[in-house]
């Protein structure tokens, strides 16, 4: 029976592509991972792909529609679109991160501790939680901007302080599911202590709708800062943000149209891609025969 | 617990919220940098003047003594007087409440009629090339910023086209569906987006719910069969996230109305940031606050009627 | 049965679970709501024993489990390790506690951290309680596996790689890799297809000869209980209606409910059919347990006593203790259902 | 007599197979049985067997989500054969279904009323104050006391006993000639199960239906059905009345099962098991499904597969070893 | 020079048309704004969308020609002032009514004035601080002067100093003065001006129609105005307005944006008008000893600011941020359209020579600058790139800080800034008021700079009593070339009013002073 026993251990699997790799390999996340891995390279190193200053006027080029010179075109102070665009990936991608990362990281924190501790932190968040959704999340912002003062630190700032409320709720609400698992229990049996559960146990499988969200959240950062920017509120010009490449170029959309089309479609590509990623991470996230 | 008491304990809910929404308002509004009285008065001001605006304002007043009056005054329906429209707060956004209300129903109708169908048949030719490109297109709208559908929208529906106008609200119900078809039509397209999402999603999985299994082994007809117990189902997750969604909603009035020239609260929220008019934030903040919770509120009911587990449990 | 001394004595348990009340409930002044989950439940484990324990879903069979596991706090009433109260323990003295009973669950799936390969488990499980200086851990974690019956293979791999019937073995091998004196398995093989229930329980007994385990052995399988228990509780509604030799209960049981029970579950032999279902009704909610006796409503020999007064746990004979008014004259007379 | 002749139902070689992320998954593989009127069949396996799966290929669920081939013979016509539109007229009136989970397989939504009379609207011509009347009808003919009054209950307002009885009582609204079970009572506790396994089997002696009982139960099947069918991986290994399957079973595999069952064996000694786990079912050995955890296997068990044959008066069984395989079950 | 008009005029048509097309009356005009009006009274109106909407609804004792500098009669039919300057007697045209019928009496003038002249009411009463008293007379009234005044008749063409009805204002409900007025702010009211309010919607649109009685003629002889109605959509958003323009939906839209002009002016069914403004752009450099911090200010001499002036390249300004429609500023004090500005030519031409040498000499090299510019404004984010760029060339660092309106008003005020950007526009066409809110120290500490210049001051007081116009414009000439080499600013640019108008339009103006006059527009079928 022992040697029956130690047979069936080895149960028949097919040599076949890891899943976690097969999930990598879907067009959507391929996509996705192209357009972000170029838009990661473009805002790290926006001066090797630039042809030109993003700043400096050209009198003698106002204007001037897509053309060998210049592929997207010039602006109103004879600007190269196309190097704007690109410093523009820094600015943006910037914003991508900074306006999400210590949201995430507060948010995932206490979200963790009133999950597991519950209690009067936990009431007290759920306070928290209910005033701040009962704002929109845009007033909230640029009541916060305004408060600061307008550009893209305080911009940062802002979005942490109301942002970290969603990550800690989609937190908390995940670390309770995993909480009504047995190995969380387990985990109490066998004697362990909180934090250890917390963050060794709990946390990484409550990880993976959170990396998801981060990724969404990313790509609404982006718009986010591109609406700021636009209403004046975000990065402000020269700076090249898209939001303001689109406001600077709103002006002139009928008769300079790759002023505002080119940040457009860079907007989208980028949100798209996170969004594309976003979608497949939930995949190969997930552990295996959990779903 | 029956549909009344239901509500009632809602409402009830809602009371310590308010009294920390407003706490927050009001903390919010007096950070704000710059002196109300210097964006009153404009540049050409003497100190004397600005002075006399201050005493007005009560701004000198100690600091838990604004606060106290600001609830006590906001409690009697009294918001302040408004310096950049020099009009009562509560005049001014009672006028404008009616267009923020009907642009955002608007969107709110629009996202329905766009995303419900297609969530539908998404669904049901579940990653089929139909579920594909509909899931794609509404993907491309998510990553779309707002200002930027609307300007596109403006530049060429609008301007060039000229199927819509360009902007305003017009005087009767057809001309406001008309005036704002275009920017309902721009908040609806992110709404639309994370609708069809969810309700796709809720109504792949709904297929699938053993409930669904047994009313078709009845011999029920197909449309009784989606229409009676899919759809009703499907819809309680796609009302809460509805329901949450109405701040992105707003937000994105916000932006729309500034763009579309659409006179309502938004467009006002960011001319009084600009202007530093504490008594209309203050005012519209609540506003927003109060019409986001009121339809917390309904979404609340609607789910209670949907599903009798939250009403008669 | 090797030593008949008490390892564990559970006194007077008592846990009931508040409901959250609403503002408006509370403005009406409703009373709290309350699952009365465990109302008195008292019984002695002996070292070496199995006790098994049986009920219907919803009788607090599991919440006593957890309640010697102390993932749940009781509201009253006292736990006893060796003579020690345990509530009274310093932490550290809590942490041998947790050290010495240990419990395995149900779900095969939610058993393991999806994301730890089994030598992390055992691993973090050592190391915590310092079972082993680290270079021996290694060398460790093989013997735990070949004592659960798993290939060396199995230690670098993560939980999904396994069937159910394999991640028991694991679950038992965590709890084992602490050394514990007492395993409290609840419904450990429910989840699990009879015959890989088998290979589990035939291992679970296997593992207590060689280790001298004291088990309470929770499930609501009849058959399986009885197969592996010494002893077993019957619960009903948050309080032990029986508790008695294995043998004994099984096949002379003193309780109605625990007659209805066995009479309920359905034997192999299709020539031992009954036409008529053994018990009328269904279990009442926690929320509103009977007066006297929980089982009166369902009791097809239930007296204005049965629905007064509750009934004590009492021994009938040297075997067994049954809370029932009418015990001895229902081991007199003949069974009669109405 | 010829089984022909009382045949309700006959499946001839169903086939099931899923297309999962480029996997074929075969979960009913070439099975044939019968359902002759009246009488009351157990299908049973262990999960992942395709029990449930043969159920829902024969009433036209499955075709959803896989590829359903063979024939469904229903009062000599193929099911298999109609259209889904053409289907609804047998589902749920000649032949109904209950599943496993009382709690997920009511509509949450809708008042138990409203999805009892939805089932009459389909199939009959009753008005709706008759439809009433046969609903209330209904749940008191399954044991709900004061029908009257719940007809506008909701499923989560009744125990879960009782919520089988309502979705037994929403499936025989039509009178059908055949009820398919899938594992009726394993949600339930013992006493609940006991309760609803007695109606079901008056209601089927009452009206005269059919039923298909799938289970994993073998106590279940004991206490009954008239005739077992024992599945694994797929295909049936074994099948018979119930008394010949269970006393003289003829299949390594259902031998296996029964003696895991701790019932007659001294207590706290070695179960009998079975080993290994069963196969991948898009990894199906070529041979016998069973071959590999089977102990007497050998090399032509691994090549090619074991037709059902029938054994002996009323039991059919597929294995290469018959005679050898044969082993009297301590009774 | 100019001079200064004394004599009484006679009543003649002061129409500045000089169409071939003959007008055409009736229709209604529908006009884009970018704010909308708030309180259209002579006496608190203090925004621009208020001023300038006041004499639409509001005539005026006098008039400014529509070149802003020519005073010609309103509603008085002629002023005359006492040769001490002491006695200022105007004659109230024959004949005028209110838009309700009414006559509009001394008496009404008479309240108006002294509403005017209340110090607790609005914030113009300054203006008319020189008033002594007011007396109505049978044919008009009497201002008693405190002092000679040289800027009352000016003040008197001013829209605070507009007529409105004292009936009306005793009827009207409210307790003060401010709540009658708001209250007036309505349909109905009583008017003296071209217009009567039709409707409003507050924040969103308002309708003025045709007042009946109004005295003026057009072309034809008839009353003016030609049009019917005008409407007022307000969109904020430039290019929205500008859409709606496009569209047709709109008949005119006002603050074009500079970079818009030439596209405009290309489209045959648009008449892109540029409007001579009285609209100074420039930015008040810190002039103070040290800086907010304490620390010395690099800019505290003469010769520095002059460099930081001679380093930046107007015309480059011009041509990036007003798209070529600005032009240089010619007078330190004023817009070259206002009275007494001399023109010696476009200020602190583009030298980078000499303000190296001056940037040199006064120890400005190696200085960091923070140049406070307005959130969101594309304008201000250019000029900072370009004065980073010019004034790099002289050594000196720029750095950029970014806040909102009332974060700079708030900095102006306390002189925590280097330099930012700030513009201006006459709100009486008069240099008075300019020339002391840009250099007169006790008015704001010469706009925020600090600069104190004792002979200034004394200048400017002394000019606010002289009537004669020679002696007051030598004193204007000095106090432009004191103020030019303090150079406390930078002289950046004027720009026009840029309003687009669909082609059909004809005879709108918006006069220097910004004030929309819609009475002899009309509108060509």
């Amino acid at each position: 029976m022992t040697q029956l026993d130690t047979l069936q251990a080895t149960t028949p699997q097919k040599p076949k592509l890891h899943p976690r790799v097969k999930a990598l390999l879907r067009p959507g996340f391929l996509l996705g991972f192209f357009i972000l891995s170029s838009s990661i390279i473009l805002a790290v190193f926006p001066g090797a792909f630039a042809p030109y200053d993003p700043n400096a006027f050209d009198f003698m080029a106002i204007k001037q529609p897509p053309s060998w010179a210049h592929p997207f075109g010039t602006d109103n102070l004879g600007r190269d679109t196309l190097s704007r665009v690109i410093w523009a990936y820094q600015v943006d991608m910037q914003i991508a991160f900074f306006a999400t990362f210590f949201a995430m990281v507060i948010g995932v924190i206490v979200g963790s501790l009133v999950a597991y501790h519950g209690g009067i932190a936990d009431v007290l968040f759920g306070r928290v939680v209910d005033v701040t959704i009962t704002f929109p999340f845009l007033v909230l912002v640029i009541a916060v901007v305004a408060v600061l003062g307008p550009g893209l630190t305080n911009m940062y700032v802002a979005v942490t302080l109301v942002q970290w409320v969603y990550y800690a709720r989609l937190t908390r609400a995940e670390i309770m599911t995993q909480m009504t698992s047995d190995y969380a229990s387990a985990g109490r049996v066998m004697g362990y202590s909180s934090p250890r559960i917390i963050f060794r146990h709990l946390l990484p499988n409550a990880m993976t709708p959170l990396i998801t969200f981060w990724m969404t959240d990313m790509a609404l950062a982006i718009l986010l800062g591109s609406s700021l920017g636009y209403l004046g509120l975000g990065a402000q010009p020269p700076q090249a943000e898209w939001g303001v490449l689109i406001a600077e170029g709103r002006n002139f959309i009928t008769t300079a149209w790759w002023m505002s089309l080119m940040p457009g479609i860079a907007i989208v590509l980028t949100g798209l891609g996170f969004s594309l990623v976003g979608d497949s991470l939930a995949d190969v996230l997930r552990p295996r025969g959990a779903s | 617990m029956s549909s009344l008491s239901y509500l009632v304990s809602r409402l009830l809910q809602i009371i310590p919220t308010f009294l920390l929404v407003m706490v927050v308002i009001f903390l919010l509004v007096r950070m704000l940098p710059g002196d109300p009285a210097i964006a009153m008065a404009d540049a050409k001001a003497t100190e004397a003047q600005l002075e006399l605006i201050r005493q007005k304002l009560g701004l000198n007043e100690p600091f838990f003594m604004q606060f106290f009056y600001f609830v006590k005054n906001t409690l009697s329906g009294d918001m302040g007087t408004s310096i950049l429209l020099k009009a009562p707060v509560l005049d001014v956004i009672i006028e404008r409440i009616p267009v923020t209300a009907f642009l955002t129903l608007y969107a709110v109708g629009l996202s329905i009629l766009i995303a419900g169908p297609l969530a539908f048949v998404a669904a049901l030719n579940k990653n089929g090339m139909l579920d594909i490109a509909i899931r794609s297109s509404f993907q491309v709208g998510l990553s779309t910023p707002v200002f930027y559908i609307g300007l596109l929208l403006l530049t060429f529906l609008a301007a060039s086209l000229r199927l819509f106008p360009v902007g305003g609200y017009g005087t009767t119900f057809l001309e406001h569906l008309h005036h704002l078809m275009l920017p309902a039509l721009t908040v609806a397209l992110y709404t639309s987006a994370i609708i069809m999402r969810n309700l796709r999603s809720a109504v792949i999985e709904v297929l699938d719910a053993e409930y669904v299994q047994f009313a078709r082994s009845k011999g029920l007809s197909r449309s009784v069969v989606l229409g009676r117990h899919v759809l009703r189902n499907a819809l309680i997750s796609t009302v809460t996230l509805l329901g949450l969604s109405i701040g992105a909603l707003m937000s994105g009035t916000l932006v729309t109305e500034t763009v579309f020239a659409v006179p309502g609260l938004g467009r006002l929220m960011l001319e009084a940031i600009f202007a530093r008019d504490y008594p209309l934030i203050q005012g519209l903040t609540l506003t927003f606050a109060v019409m986001v919770s009121l339809v917390f509120l309904f979404t609340d009911m609607v789910q209670a009627w949907l599903d009798p587990r939250l009403r008669l449990s | 049965m090797t030593n008949q001394a008490p390892v564990l004595q559970v006194e007077d348990l008592h846990l009931h679970f508040q409901l959250k009340r609403s503002l408006f409930d509370a403005i009406q002044r409703k009373p709290l709501r309350k699952v009365k989950a465990l109302n008195g439940v008292s019984l002695e484990v002996k070292r070496g024993e199995t006790l098994g324990i049986v009920g219907e879903s919803g009788c607090g069979k599991s919440t006593l489990a957890r309640c010697l596991a102390r993932l749940y706090e009781a509201d009253k009433g006292t736990i006893r390790y060796d003579g020690h109260e345990v509530a009274a323990k310093n932490a550290a003295d809590l942490r041998e506690y947790n050290r010495k009973v240990q419990m395995m669950f149900q779900d095969p799936y939610s058993s393991l951290n999806p994301r730890m390969t089994v030598r992390q488990v055992l691993t973090e499980a050592l190391r915590v309680h310092n079972m082993r200086p680290p270079e021996q851990i290694n060398d460790r974690i093989a013997e735990l596996l070949d004592l659960v019956r798993l290939p060396q293979d199995a230690a670098d791999k993560l939980p999904h790689e396994f069937s159910g019937g394999q991640r028991q073995r694991i679950a038992i091998a965590r709890a084992l890799s602490v050394e514990p004196e007492v395993l409290v398995a609840d419904e450990l093989v429910s989840a699990l297809d009879v015959s890989v229930q088998a290979q589990v329980v035939n291992l679970l007994l296997e593992l207590q000869e060689k280790l001298h385990l004291t088990i309470l052995f929770v499930a609501h399988d009849l058959r399986l209980v009885r197969h592996v228990s010494h002893r077993v509780a019957v619960i009903y509604l948050g309080s032990i209606v029986e508790i008695g030799d294995s043998e004994e209960l099984f096949n002379a049981p003193k309780h109605p409910y625990s007659k209805a029970l066995l009479a309920a579950a359905p034997s192999l032999d299709p020539d031992k059919r009954h036409t008529r279902p053994s018990i009328s009704g269904e279990l009442p909610s926690p929320l509103n347990v009977p007066k006297g006796c929980a089982f009166h409503a369902r009791c097809p020999h239930a007296s204005d006593l049965c629905r007064t007064e509750i009934p004590e746990l009492r021994a009938v004979d040297e075997l067994g203790q049954v809370a029932c008014h009418h015990a001895e004259a229902l081991l007199s007379a003949p069974v009669l259902i109405k | 007599m010829s089984n022909q002749q009382k045949s309700l139902l006959q499946v001839r070689d169903l086939t099931t197979t899923f297309h999962s992320k480029g996997r074929v998954l075969r979960a009913v593989d070439g099975i044939s049985f019968d359902v002759r009127a009246g009488e009351v069949l157990g299908l049973v396996g262990e999960s992942g067997s395709g029990k449930s799966i043969t159920l829902r290929s024969i009433i036209g669920l499955a075709r959803d989500y896989g590829t359903v081939e063979g024939k469904v013979y229903w009062k000599g016509e193929d099911l298999l054969a109609r259209s889904e539109t053409q289907l609804r007229s047998i589902r749920g009136s000649q032949i109904s279904m209950i599943f496993q989970e009382p709690m997920t397989s009511l509509n949450p939504l809708l008042t138990v009323g409203l999805q009892i009379e939805e089932n009459l609207k389909a199939h009959t011509e009753l008005e709706r104050a008759a439809r009433k009347a046969r609903a209330i009808e209904l749940l008191d003919m399954v044991g709900i006391p004061s029908a009257a009054s719940r007809l506008k209950d909701f499923p989560h307002q009744f125990s879960g006993g009782m919520r089988q009885r309502v979705m037994i009582a929403i499936a025989l609204a039509s009178n059908p000639k055949l009820l398919l079970a899938d594992e009726p009572t394993t949600a339930l506790d013992v006493t609940i199960q006991d309760q609803i396994l007695q109606l079901l089997l008056s209601l089927a002696k009452d009206l005269n239906m059919a039923i298909v009982l799938v289970t994993h139960d073998l106590g279940v099947v004991a206490q009954t059905c008239d005739r077992v069918a024992v599945m694994y991986a797929g295909r049936l290994v074994e099948t018979g009345s119930v008394r010949d399957v269970l006393k003289r079973p003829q299949h390594p595999y259902t031998l296996g099962l029964l003696k895991s069952v701790p019932e007659n064996i001294p207590p706290r000694t070695p179960l009998y098991s079975v080993p290994g786990t069963p196969p991948a079912l898009d990894a199906l050995p070529q041979g016998c499904a069973f071959a590999p955890r089977c102990l007497k296997a050998e090399d032509v068990c691994m090549k090619s597969k074991p037709p059902l044959l029938v054994i002996d008066e009323g039991i059919s069984s597929a294995c290469h070893f018959l005679e050898v395989a044969r082993e009297e079950v301590p009774a | 020079m100019k001079t200064f008009l004394i004599a009484a005029l006679a009543g003649v048509s002061m129409l500045a048309i000089n169409s071939a097309q003959a007008v055409e009356r009736g229709g209604a005009l529908t006009f884009a704004r970018y704010d909308d009006s708030n309180l259209v009274d002579p006496v608190y109106a203090d925004r621009n969308p208020d001023i300038w909407m006041v004499t639409n609804l509001y005539d005026t004792l006098l008039r400014t020609k529509a070149d802003g500098r020519t005073i010609v009669p309103g509603l008085a039919s002629g002023y005359q002032v006492s040769l001490d300057g002491k006695t200022v007697t105007l004659t109230l045209r024959e004949g005028i009514k209110f838009s309700d019928g009414s006559p509009i009496t001394p008496e009404d003038v008479k309240f108006s004035l002294e509403r005017a002249t209340n110090p607790d009411f609005g914030p113009w009463s300054g203006l008319l601080g020189s008033v002594e008293s007011i007396t109505a007379t049978e044919s008009g009234v009497t201002l008693a002067m405190k002092n000679p005044d040289p800027t009352i008749i000016s003040i008197l063409a001013t829209f605070n100093t507009a007529i409105v009805s004292k009936a009306a204002f005793e009827a009207a409900p409210g307790a003060t003065d401010q709540e009658k007025a708001t209250a007036l702010f309505a349909a109905g009211t009583p008017v003296s001006g071209p217009f009567t309010l039709k409707e409003r919607t507050r924040g969103s649109t308002m309708t003025f129609s045709a007042n009946p009685h109004y005295w003026r003629q057009g072309e034809d002889g008839k009353a003016l105005p030609y049009l019917d109605e005008v409407s007022f959509i307000v969109i904020p958003d430039d290019a929205t307005r500008i859409l709606k323009l496009q569209a047709g939906e709109v008949n005119g839209a006002e603050f074009v944006p500079f970079s818009r002009v030439a596209e405009l002016e290309a489209d045959p069914a648009i008449n892109m008008e540029l409007y001579p403004s009285t609209r100074i752009i420039y930015a008040p450099i810190n002039s103070r000893e040290t800086r907010a911090d304490g620390s010395a200010n690099p800019m505290a001499t003469n010769e520095a600011r002059q460099a930081l002036n001679y380093a930046i390249n107007k015309d480059a300004l011009i041509q990036l941020i007003t798209h070529g429609t600005g032009q240089p500023m010619t007078s330190p004090l004023m817009a070259s359209t206002t009275q007494l500005a001399h023109d010696g030519g476009p200020l602190f031409p583009y030298d980078p020579a000499k303000a190296k040498e001056l940037a040199a000499a006064s120890g400005l090299e190696g200085a960091e600058i923070t140049l406070t510019t307005l959130a969101g404004s594309s304008d201000d984010a250019t000029l900072f790139a370009a004065i980073q760029q010019m004034w790099g060339a002289i050594g000196v660092s720029v750095k950029v800080e970014q806040v909102d309106n009332a974060t700079r008003g708030a900095k102006n005020r306390s002189g925590e800034f280097d330099v930012h950007t700030y513009g201006w526009v006459n709100d009486v066409n008069d240099p008075a008021q300019v020339a002391g809110w840009l250099g007169y120290y006790p008015t704001r500490k010469a706009v925020g700079t600090g600069w104190n210049n004792a002979e200034f001051n004394a200048l400017y007081e002394a000019s606010n009593t002289e009537i004669d116009p020679e002696k007051r414009s030598e004193q204007y000439l000095r106090m432009q070339e004191i103020y030019r080499d303090a150079a406390p600013l930078l002289f950046l640019y004027e720009t026009p009013f840029a309003v687009a108008l669909s082609a059909n339009v004809n005879g709108y103006l918006q006069t220097p002073l910004g004030n929309n006059e819609f009475s002899s527009a009309w509108i060509a079928k």
